[in-house]
């Protein structure tokens, strides 16, 4: 077994540097990894390129990385709910880049799969389209989209063993496990962390082979935008 | 004319049973109070969820358990949690029966426009863009006309495109109309909403062909 | 939800007629469709396409097709283990296209994703390359790969429930959860038929939204290739 | 000279501490026996294990777990299972940090044959074209000659290819040699065989520079 056990966020994040592309899991603050955005703050590099579905709330998720102007440029499918965020784009301090959320998705799993490229529908004949190829398959037509590049990958995950496997819950898997493997160096964070051969090998989401670091998280605020419930 | 939960009521009835149902924000989020309790259907939420339920009580709520709008929900039996490439497999890859969304502009030959307003925030196009361009299956709901009273159903979308030629079905406060080779196909009337006043509202070209039975809604 | 379940092969086979193109989950003869290939002999269809890893042995899996003669075209990454296969394919009554084992698995996988094409570095440079669009990235020669295109698809695994869903065992896993809704129809037989609601959401490894019809198969035989063991 | 366990042995020295190896079918399958027990190393079986461990004890026989080969296994601790997409992600991904498999010819630009013998049964290149064509290390190990004695390491493969310039090192019976833009950069020599022995049983194009010292393996 290969142990990829590292301590703490600070152990994790080593060698994260200004200008980086960094892919971030979770959807909304959903599956988000906490602990390491907490340490991104703590380490306070800047211009970072974001690839992740939303940028947060102005106070929690990737809202902590802009409210301290350290992400230059983001790349998401849909980044309402933040104010500080609107103020950067509309200022010009932030590039963001939005783009379908099954492209974003599949470009992620492209990456992890050494697939540098894939043709899909969405966004042809819109704005996304332009100065991308497109190609017609079976009478309709398709775009090219590249698999991305990424320097590191943070993903969160329910549990995980010392040999990097991982095992999601519910709605936070979400994007996580198509960031393993698809930036240079990934590293997992996990609530609940065990000896490897605890985890049935049947039921891991994610094989460690994806994995290059993981850490036992703590303090997971898990925050929720929209309570709804149903009355009694 | 039909308010908002109307609207939901009568794409209800677009619902068949054995249906894989895919619900925008907004409007198409209601539709789900409105089916028919007989059939059988499940709700894909792209964030990662089939098999979708209400929303939990108070005390079953899990921050881990939400839906594409963030709301925490529930799931119900045969219920499956996935990743988002896989539920984006069953979007592209034509599982899903039946998408529902809103609008900002629907135009005659089926385009829509509903993720960007330039000079305006633009909150990103989630998994719209996906869906219109993969599904083969698409209701819009919507308002007739926009807050100025201006047909939002055009002869050309103005606003930036989510998908071309993908409509397939509009259901708006005035009207049921399918998109057809001619252009707006005229189906049902609101109840108490005229001939005259859906041709006003409709800058697109609307077709019209025979008479138009007003819409039964429960 | 959405019930699938039907009662037993000949129910979920319905429909499945000569000419057609089938996709045969399974990995040598560990998690094949076992009773849905029983079936297939039962009806006796005729000049059969089949996407399938491998060709199963001479009295075992495909080979009971092939012993009949029901295959016009094996599309497989390996067809070793089967003289029968052998000669037929020697004698030219059976068109045999062999690709890689990875563009095998990709390309079911793309079916189901409604990707039409994507790029590998697999088979360039060899004859598999030829006819082929070939494309660099990354200063890396890569083949243009399509979607299959297929009229069955039919798996095999552990557990399941009325909704579709399909959980997998061991190794039997392989190529079935890549093959489920990669054809119009999927047919999954499963060695345990759940009510729904009896399978945890999060350990299921196919959503039903891919499977039209599930029964419970019987008598799975299992047979095994390579018995090797350690003795004590 | 070596036999086929000794050229096991050799390429076993050559598994580093934390890789990911992908064994091939004959002679690479026997390197699992003879790697250093102070370093971690995790095999990867392309129908869908990682964490592979021995044969089961007798009883332990489970059909549902086989490797590559078809033969019954073992997991160890920290294992899992995966389907074949996804096993070939990690392939093609440049997840797996070692392939080591077999060579009908290797030519001194690093082609490789191992699937194809025109005229004879095909049986299919399985995972080798991925392999190949992706893993960044890939060390063959193959005898130095064929039955026929006719040299294996060749100026140009004259089997249909597996893969184009892949092979980063052949371990044989007679010598380990590197691929080099140069062509077969000689190594090391098997014990008691002469740098003569090499130089003829090699085709392509040889560099030996300075002395090559006769390997080393217990």
């Amino acid at each position: 077994m290969i142990n990829k056990k590292v301590l703490n966020a600070q152990e994790a994040l080593t060698g994260i540097k200004d200008n980086m592309t960094l892919m971030l899991g979770g959807f909304g603050l959903c599956g988000i990894p906490e602990n390491s955005i907490a340490q991104l703050v703590k380490l306070g590099v800047k211009n970072l390129t974001c690839i992740s579905n939303n940028a947060g709330v102005d106070d929690f998720g990737l809202g902590l990385l802009l409210k301290d102007k350290q992400i230059g440029k983001m790349i998401s499918s849909y980044v309402g709910e933040n104010n500080e965020f609107e103020r950067q784009m509309l200022s010009g301090e932030l590039i963001v880049d939005l783009i379908p959320q099954g492209s974003l998705a599949e470009r992620c799993r492209a990456a992890q799969a050494g697939i540098p490229a894939f043709y899909t529908p969405a966004g042809y004949g819109t704005e996304i389209g332009e100065g991308k190829e497109s190609r017609e398959f079976d009478g309709k037509m398709h775009l090219m989209e590249t698999a991305f590049n990424a320097d590191f990958s943070m993903v969160k995950a329910w549990k995980g063993d010392e040999a990097g496997n991982l095992i999601f819950k519910g709605t936070a898997r979400n994007f996580n496990p198509n960031m393993c493997g698809s930036a240079k160096i990934t590293i997992a964070e996990v609530e609940e962390l065990y000896p490897a051969g605890e985890l049935d090998p049947n039921e891991i989401h994610i094989s460690g082979i994806f994995i290059q670091r993981i850490f036992q998280g703590n303090n997971y605020e898990k925050r929720i935008e929209q309570r709804t419930i149903t009355k009694r | 004319m039909l308010d908002k939960i109307g609207i939901a009521k009568r794409i209800a009835k677009e619902v068949k049973d054995r249906y894989y149902v895919n619900l925008g924000i907004g409007i198409p989020t209601l539709v789900a109070n409105y089916i028919n309790k007989d059939i059988d259907v499940e709700f894909q939420s792209e964030n990662g969820l089939l098999g979708m339920g209400p929303f939990p009580y108070d005390e079953e709520v899990d921050a881990d358990i939400i839906n594409a709008g963030k709301q925490t929900i529930t799931t119900l039996p045969g219920a499956s949690f996935f990743d988002s490439a896989s539920s984006f497999s069953m979007i592209r890859g034509k599982h899903v029966d039946l998408t529902i969304l809103g609008a900002m502009e629907v135009s005659e030959n089926g385009d829509i426009a509903n993720w960007k307003i330039p000079g305006k925030m633009v909150k990103g196009m989630g998994g719209a863009m996906d869906l219109v361009a993969s599904a083969e299956n698409i209701i819009v709901a919507m308002m007739h006309t926009n807050k100025a009273g201006e047909s939002k159903l055009l002869k050309k979308c103005s606003l930036p495109l989510t998908g071309l030629s993908c409509v397939k079905k509009i259901v708006t406060n005035l009207a049921v109309l399918e998109i057809t080779s001619a252009g707006f196909q005229l189906i049902e009337r609101a109840p108490g909403v005229s001939i005259e006043t859906i041709k006003k509202a409709t800058e697109g070209k609307l077709i019209i062909t025979g008479d138009i039975p007003e819409m039964k809604i429960n």
